[in-house]
Parts: C-alpha cells; sequence; structure tokens
C-alpha cells in the first residue's frame, strides 16, 4: 500500500509540474491580491503595517480556494478516482496523499513568497519571521478543509462559488488566528499563543478531514 | 405600566427598534408559514391531477416505495 | 519475448468458496428502483454476459459489484469475503473498466500503464513486458505520445492493455468494444477467452454480440 | 421495564410520519400561539423598564430566542444527519432539510434583531461583537447546508453530500465560537455587550422563558408541517398518499398509546 501511495504522490507531482503554468497563476493570483491592499487603502505605511497580515492571509485563503477546484475534478472525470478508489489504499489516505501533493506545489510556494509581500507592505522584524510561520502552519489546513469543499462539489454546476461559501466559514479560525499571530508579533507581544492553537488546528485537522473528505468522494463516486 | 395606547407605541422613544424587531418577526414568521401552506396544498393539487389521470388513462403506473 | 499476460505464472488466489456469488442484488438511481434484485454465482472460467436497453442499470450493476455503488439491498460476496470489507490482496484480484479509461493526457500510454500498476502497488514489472503488452494492444508506435493526441478507439485500447499486464482473476469490463474497430474486437475476444482458460472470471456489458466467446451465460435486466 | 418496546422505526415510515404530523401540528400551534401571546404580556405589560436601557430591551424577549433556537436547528439538523448518514433513515434527512430554512431564519431574525437592539445601546446598528460575528458565521453554514442540496440534482447523492456537509459544519461551530470569542477579547475596547441575565427581574425573565418556548413549538410546527410536505411532494400518486387523502388512520402501533384525536 506504501507503494501505491507514493506512486500517486510522484503522479500528482508530475501532474502538477507538466502544468507548470496552472501553478504559475495561482502563485501570481496570490500575488497580485496582496497587492490590491495598497491600493485600495493608500500606500501610507503606518496603516498598511496594520493591515498587512490580514492582507497576506486573506490572499492565501482565496489563492488555497481556487487551487483546490480541480484538487479532484479531474482525476474524478477522466476516471481514475475510481481506480484510485478500487486501489489497495483506503481512500482517506488516497485523499491525503493528494492533498500533500498539492499543498507542496501550492501551498509552500505561498509560504516562501509571503516574507517578500509582508516586506512590501511594511513588515518589519520579528513580524516578517512569523508570518510565513503562521503560514507555515495555516495553509495545510486551509488545503485540508478546502479539500472537503472540493469532494462535496465534485461534479456540481457552479462548484466554485458553492465551495467557497461551504468552505470560507470553515476557514475563519485558521485566518484568525494566522492574522492574529502576526499582528501580535508586530506588537512584541509574542505569537506564541496563536501559533500553538493554529499547530492545535493543524493536529485536528490532518487525520479528521481525510475521513471526511473519503466520505465525500464515496458519495461523489456512488 | 403604560400610560396610554400613544405611550405604549412610543414605546420611551425606542418605538422605530422595537417595533421594527417585533414586526419583522411576525412578517417573516407569517411569510413563511404561508408560504408553506401555499406548497401544501400545491403538492396536493398535483397528486390530486395525477390520481386523476392515472385512473382515467387506466395503464398501471409502477408504484415505488420511498 | 512471447506476448501474452503474466495471469500464468501468478498463482490463482485459493477459493475457499466459488469466485464471485451476487444475492438479491437491487440498485437505485435518482429514487427508481433500476431492475429486479438480481442473483448469480460465477465460478473460475465462465464469463456472464449481462444485456438490457439502455438505462437498465447494466453500469451501476457493474460498479455495485465492484463496490463502487451502493446497493439499495443485497449481498455481494468475492471469494467468500464481501465486497465491502474484503482486505487489499482480495480488491486486487478485481479489475474494473468502466466507460471511462482513467487515462492521464499528459503521460503517455506506456506511463500511463506504469502508473496504473504503480498505483495498485504491484512489484516493479520491467518495461519490455510494458512495451510488448502495449504492442500487443496495437499501440505499438503510439507508445511515447500523450494520450491527449490518440484517437478515442486508441485510449480505448491503451485502458485494455492493463488486461495484459494484471494479476486480477475477476474482470469486470462495462462496454469493452466501444470505439474499437474490428480487429481490436478480434483481439479483445481472444484475450478474454484466453483469460477465461486460466481460470480467471469475466463480467462484461456490450451493444455488439461478441463472437467467439465460448460458455458466456448472459443476465437480462430487460 | 415497561413491556412494550418503543417502535422506534414506526414514524419513520412516510404514510405514519404524515398522519402522526396532521395530528400533531395543530396542538403544537396552539402552544405556540398561547404561549406567544403570554410571552408577549409579560414582556410588555408586566416586565418593568430597564434602568439603563429603558424599553428597548424589550427587544431581548425576541433576541435571545431566536438566537438560541437557530443554534438549537443547527445542532438537531447536525443529529438527523448523523442518523441518515449511519442507518440511511431517509425521514432523517428529511427532517434535517426541513429544519434548514427555519434554522436559517430565525438565526437572520437574531441577527437583525440584535441589531436593532444594539443601535440605542451601543450606537450602532453592526458591531463586531463575538456572538453577532459567530451567528453571522451559522447563517453561512445554514446557507451553505441549502445551497450544496440544491446544487445537487440525484437526490439521494445531495442527501448524503448535505448530511456529511451539516456534520462537518457542527464540529467546526464551536472552533468557530471559540476563535471569534478569542478574537473579540483580543480587540476589545470597542464595545460593552448587552447586561447578562444576572440581575434580570423575574418577570423579565418569565417573558424571557415564555418567548423561547413560544418560538420552540413554532419551529417544531414549521418544521413537521415542511417535512409532511417534502413527503408529499416526493410521491407520486399511487403510493401511500391516497390512502391518506382520505384521511383514515393507519394501523396503530403494537401497544403504544395513540392520541385518537377528533378527524379534523
Amino acid at each position: 500500500m506504501g507503494r501505491s501511495l507514493w506512486t500517486l504522490l510522484k503522479r500528482d507531482i508530475t501532474l502538477l509540474v507538466l502544468r507548470r503554468q496552472d501553478v504559475m497563476t495561482i502563485i501570481a493570483f496570490f500575488l497580485i491580491v496582496t497587492t490590491l491592499l495598497p491600493l485600495s487603502v493608500g500606500p501610507e505605511p503606518e496603516t498598511l503595517r496594520a493591515l498587512a497580515p490580514g492582507g497576506v492571509w486573506i490572499a492565501a485563503a482565496l489563492a488555497s480556494l481556487i487551487s483546490l477546484d480541480r484538487l479532484f475534478a479531474d482525476d474524478w472525470r477522466d476516471g481514475t478516482l475510481e481506480q484510485l478508489a478500487l486501489g489497495p489504499a483506503p481512500l482517506a489516505l488516497v485523499a491525503l496523499t493528494k492533498i500533500t501533493a498539492h499543498w507542496l506545489a501550492l501551498g509552500l510556494p505561498l509560504v516562501l513568497l509571503s516574507p517578500l509581500m509582508g516586506y512590501a507592505l511594511g513588515l518589519q522584524g520579528m513580524a516578517l519571521l512569523i508570518l510565513p510561520l503562521s503560514l507555515a502552519l495555516g495553509t495545510p489546513v486551509l488545503s485540508l478543509l478546502g479539500a472537503t469543499g472540493a469532494a462535496l462539489t465534485l461534479g456540481v454546476r457552479a462548484g466554485g462559488a458553492l465551495m467557497a461559501l461551504l468552505i470560507l466559514p470553515l476557514y475563519v479560525p485558521v485566518l484568525i488566528l494566522g492574522s492574529g499571530a502576526v499582528s501580535e508579533a508586530m506588537h512584541a507581544a509574542g505569537a506564541g499563543p496563536h501559533l500553538s492553537l493554529l499547530g492545535a488546528l493543524l493536529a485536528l485537522a490532518l487525520p479528521l478531514a481525510p475521513l471526511a473528505v473519503a466520505g465525500a468522494l464515496r458519495i461523489a463516486l456512488d | 405600566m403604560w400610560d396610554g395606547i400613544g405611550d405604549f407605541v412610543a414605546m420611551g422613544g425606542h418605538a422605530p427598534y422595537v417595533w421594527g424587531s417585533y414586526g419583522a418577526v411576525v412578517l417573516l414568521l407569517g411569510l413563511e408559514a404561508a408560504l408553506l401552506v401555499r406548497r401544501r396544498q400545491r403538492a396536493w393539487t398535483r397528486l390530486a391531477r395525477q390520481a386523476r389521470r392515472s385512473t382515467t388513462a387506466r395503464h398501471p403506473s409502477t408504484g415505488s416505495e420511498s | 519475448m512471447r506476448p501474452g499476460n503474466a495471469q500464468a505464472s501468478a498463482a490463482p488466489a485459493t477459493p475457499q468458496a466459488p469466485g464471485l456469488q451476487v444475492r438479491g442484488l437491487a440498485c437505485r438511481r435518482g429514487g427508481m428502483r433500476l431492475f429486479a434484485p438480481v442473483d448469480f454465482d460465477l465460478a473460475a472460467g465462465e464469463l456472464l454476459f449481462v444485456r438490457g436497453r439502455n438505462g437498465r442499470g447494466k453500469t451501476t450493476l457493474l460498479r455495485a459489484i465492484c463496490g463502487l455503488t451502493e446497493p439499495a439491498s443485497g449481498e455481494i460476496r468475492f471469494h467468500g469475503d464481501s465486497i465491502r470489507t474484503m482486505d487489499d490482496a482480495r480488491r486486487m484480484a478485481l479489475l474494473y473498466i468502466g466507460h471511462r479509461d482513467a487515462l492521464k493526457e499528459e503521460l503517455t500510454p506506456l506511463e500511463n500503464l506504469q502508473m496504473h500498476l504503480g498505483l495498485r502497488a504491484v512489484g516493479n514489472i520491467d518495461e519490455d513486458h510494458l512495451l510488448d503488452a502495449l504492442e500487443a494492444a496495437g499501440l505499438g508506435e503510439r507508445v511515447d505520445t500523450p494520450v491527449r493526441y490518440l484517437s478515442q478507439g486508441q485510449r480505448r485500447r491503451t485502458a485494455l492493455a492493463r488486461l495484459l499486464v494484471s494479476q486480477a482473476t475477476l474482470w469486470v469490463l462495462d462496454e469493452p468494444l466501444t470505439a474499437l474497430d474490428t480487429d481490436a474486437v478480434a483481439w479483445m475476444a481472444e484475450r478474454i477467452n484466453g483469460h477465461l482458460e486460466d481460470g480467471g472470471m469475466v463480467i462484461c456489458t456490450s451493444h455488439q454480440p461478441i463472437q467467439g466467446l465460448h460458455r458466456a451465460r448472459t443476465l437480462d435486466l430487460g | 421495564m415497561n413491556r412494550r418496546r418503543i417502535p422506534w422505526l414506526y414514524f419513520t415510515v412516510p404514510r405514519n410520519f404524515y398522519w402522526l404530523v396532521q395530528r400533531l401540528v395543530p396542538l403544537i400551534w396552539a402552544v405556540a400561539a398561547v404561549l406567544a401571546v403570554a410571552g408577549l404580556y409579560v414582556g410588555f405589560f408586566v416586565a418593568p423598564p430597564d434602568y439603563q436601557q429603558g424599553n428597548s430591551y424589550r427587544i431581548m424577549f425576541i433576541h435571545v430566542p431566536t438566537a438560541w433556537m437557530g443554534m438549537f436547528l443547527y445542532a438537531l439538523m447536525a443529529v438527523y444527519a448523523v442518523i441518515f448518514l449511519a442507518w440511511r433513515i431517509k425521514m432523517a434527512d428529511v427532517m434535517a432539510r426541513s429544519l434548514a430554512p427555519t434554522g436559517a431564519l430565525m438565526t437572520a431574525l437574531s441577527l437583525w434583531t440584535g441589531a436593532l437592539w444594539g443601535a440605542p445601546t451601543w450606537g450602532t446598528y453592526w458591531v463586531w461583537d463575538a456572538r453577532l460575528t459567530s451567528t453571522l458565521l451559522l447563517l453561512f453554514l445554514f446557507l451553505g447546508y441549502m445551497a450544496l442540496y440544491a446544487a445537487i440534482d440525484d437526490r439521494e447523492k445531495g442527501a448524503r453530500a448535505a448530511a456529511l456537509l451539516a456534520l462537518i459544519g457542527v464540529i467546526n461551530v464551536p472552533v468557530i465560537y471559540f476563535s471569534v470569542e478569542w478574537w473579540h477579547t483580543l480587540h476589545q475596547g470597542m464595545s460593552i455587550s448587552p447586561s447578562g441575565g444576572a440581575s434580570m427581574a423575574p418577570s423579565m425573565l418569565a417573558a424571557l422563558l415564555l418567548g423561547t418556548g413560544a418560538c420552540w413549538a413554532y419551529c417544531a410546527a414549521v418544521t413537521l408541517r415542511r417535512a409532511q410536505t417534502e413527503l408529499l411532494e416526493r410521491e407520486d400518486s399511487t403510493g401511500w398518499t391516497r390512502t391518506v387523502s382520505t384521511d383514515d388512520a393507519p394501523p396503530a402501533p403494537r401497544g403504544v398509546a395513540v392520541p385518537t384525536g377528533r378527524r379534523n
């Protein structure tokens, strides 16, 4: 079974590499949404710095949302998902593997780029370090929750908008704790509690979300 | 408690808020109940029409358990 | 290198009970019952040909047998285990090829075949054997072009090439002959006969009658 | 131990459920009306004005019940969702589906009345108070459930997907409420939440409880009636609906005292 999951991980990553332009557009989307902040709020550093954590985090959440739309859609449409369901590995682990591949290709770049965008929005010192850390803990939870929405809306008309309605309320805790961690770090009050709570959310989502995703996939495959 | 209807309606100066809240509740709950009654009637008329059609047409339509 | 499937070398699973037992299987779709409860047994070397007009539930029946669709009622046992609770080894003894070819368009037929085996956790079969299988399936010169550029018939042949390299004892084939030309149909019939002679089992639906099939029992869904 | 086993599944048969609702709903409507009238009377004519907020606090007698009902109906919806997913009892899905619109309406009303209460008390219609924000998110969860159900064509798949979503939602509700509470306390300093129920005069408490009772009865009656209608819409005329339309009662279950009310 391990071999099968390992093959799936490699396959998904090669597919994402082959479709590099999809990955690029989503990363570009993240950058563009972040730059909307100064354009709408004004270049004045003081206000920008206060809004920077929220801006970067909202951009990450929206980028995660639109990238998850196709997480299962292609496999579902061309019949590969059926074969995966009939494969040796349990569907929950298959889902977790696909989410991991998806996060590596799309979540990680956001984490690596975030200090750049944070600096551009006027963040300094500790906040510039806490921002990628909070995203590193938070974006996997976004992917896990988003995958549940993607699986639930498989094969549904207007799936994208519906998925946003289903999943964004569940993103709220991650958004609060993530951007809260960064803004706390700015006031040198230490982002410890926020980051540990984010870690707790991750620890909660890792085992539970794949089960929900597997349930949803089974419904879609029925 | 209240001296007269006028005082009661004025609600100590908070009339728009209090009556705005209670008014919305009464209006919307009444609307929900009314819509439900209409939906129920429509369901019954559909069933009656089907019953009439199936008895007149004399073809046994396949029943389906729920 | 003689083309042919690796069926002979793999030891057939020790059947405690006859291959497949289906008892009182009934399925529903869109709230309507599709067909009267179905009962049949399938032993080694037998072919079951499922016939019925469109919309009678042939595909749903096959998917229920594989465990993809949840039947409204009934029990399906494969070598004694219920298909819903059977373990991975037993699951690998079943190969389902549905309407959709389960191929990735960016990958070549060879890569798709390697992926298929990898996902089913089959040991690393050397490339020559796979190339022989694709050759036998009539894809000799197309081995290295991405599936996106292949015709519908060639895609179907690529999907069916899995039969040559699979160790599954039960083949569940849904309309295997769609988009195939005449010699491909003959090749398909010959492969099914070979599998039956090796003690395998096949459940198959098709709108065209397959000539040259011996010992075919039919199940008519009306 | 009482000899008669309660036939749990008896009322999951559509015909019996229909008949049960036909008997129950008129009674529940009566209870709702009585409690509402009593609640309004006590709320407006017995409870004294609040020393601080004057009369605007009377909105509490409708705001708090609707807020409670919103959360209670979501939890109830999730319970029916679990029952449906675990035992595939169609009636559980029908109930969950019937609860959603009323739950959403209650949540929306609690936001509306909360805002109107906030205006005289905090000076603005909307303030990002922890409870108001969490209730807003609860409204989105309701809308999400209904939207997903409507978006999937096959009813069976739609029911299972929506039930799974309700389950996922109910697990997340405490996390959302906690994180919003946490977030609110960090940005405190802006507003004071309305005076808690601690120092409530008994008549105020009575009005609140009566209001809650009326709200609960209303929700029960509307949900049961909607579930009944849902059953009618799913059946074609040759099913059990033909016998019920002549309104004779189905065979009573063994050993359960059946309220033989007057045939209405």
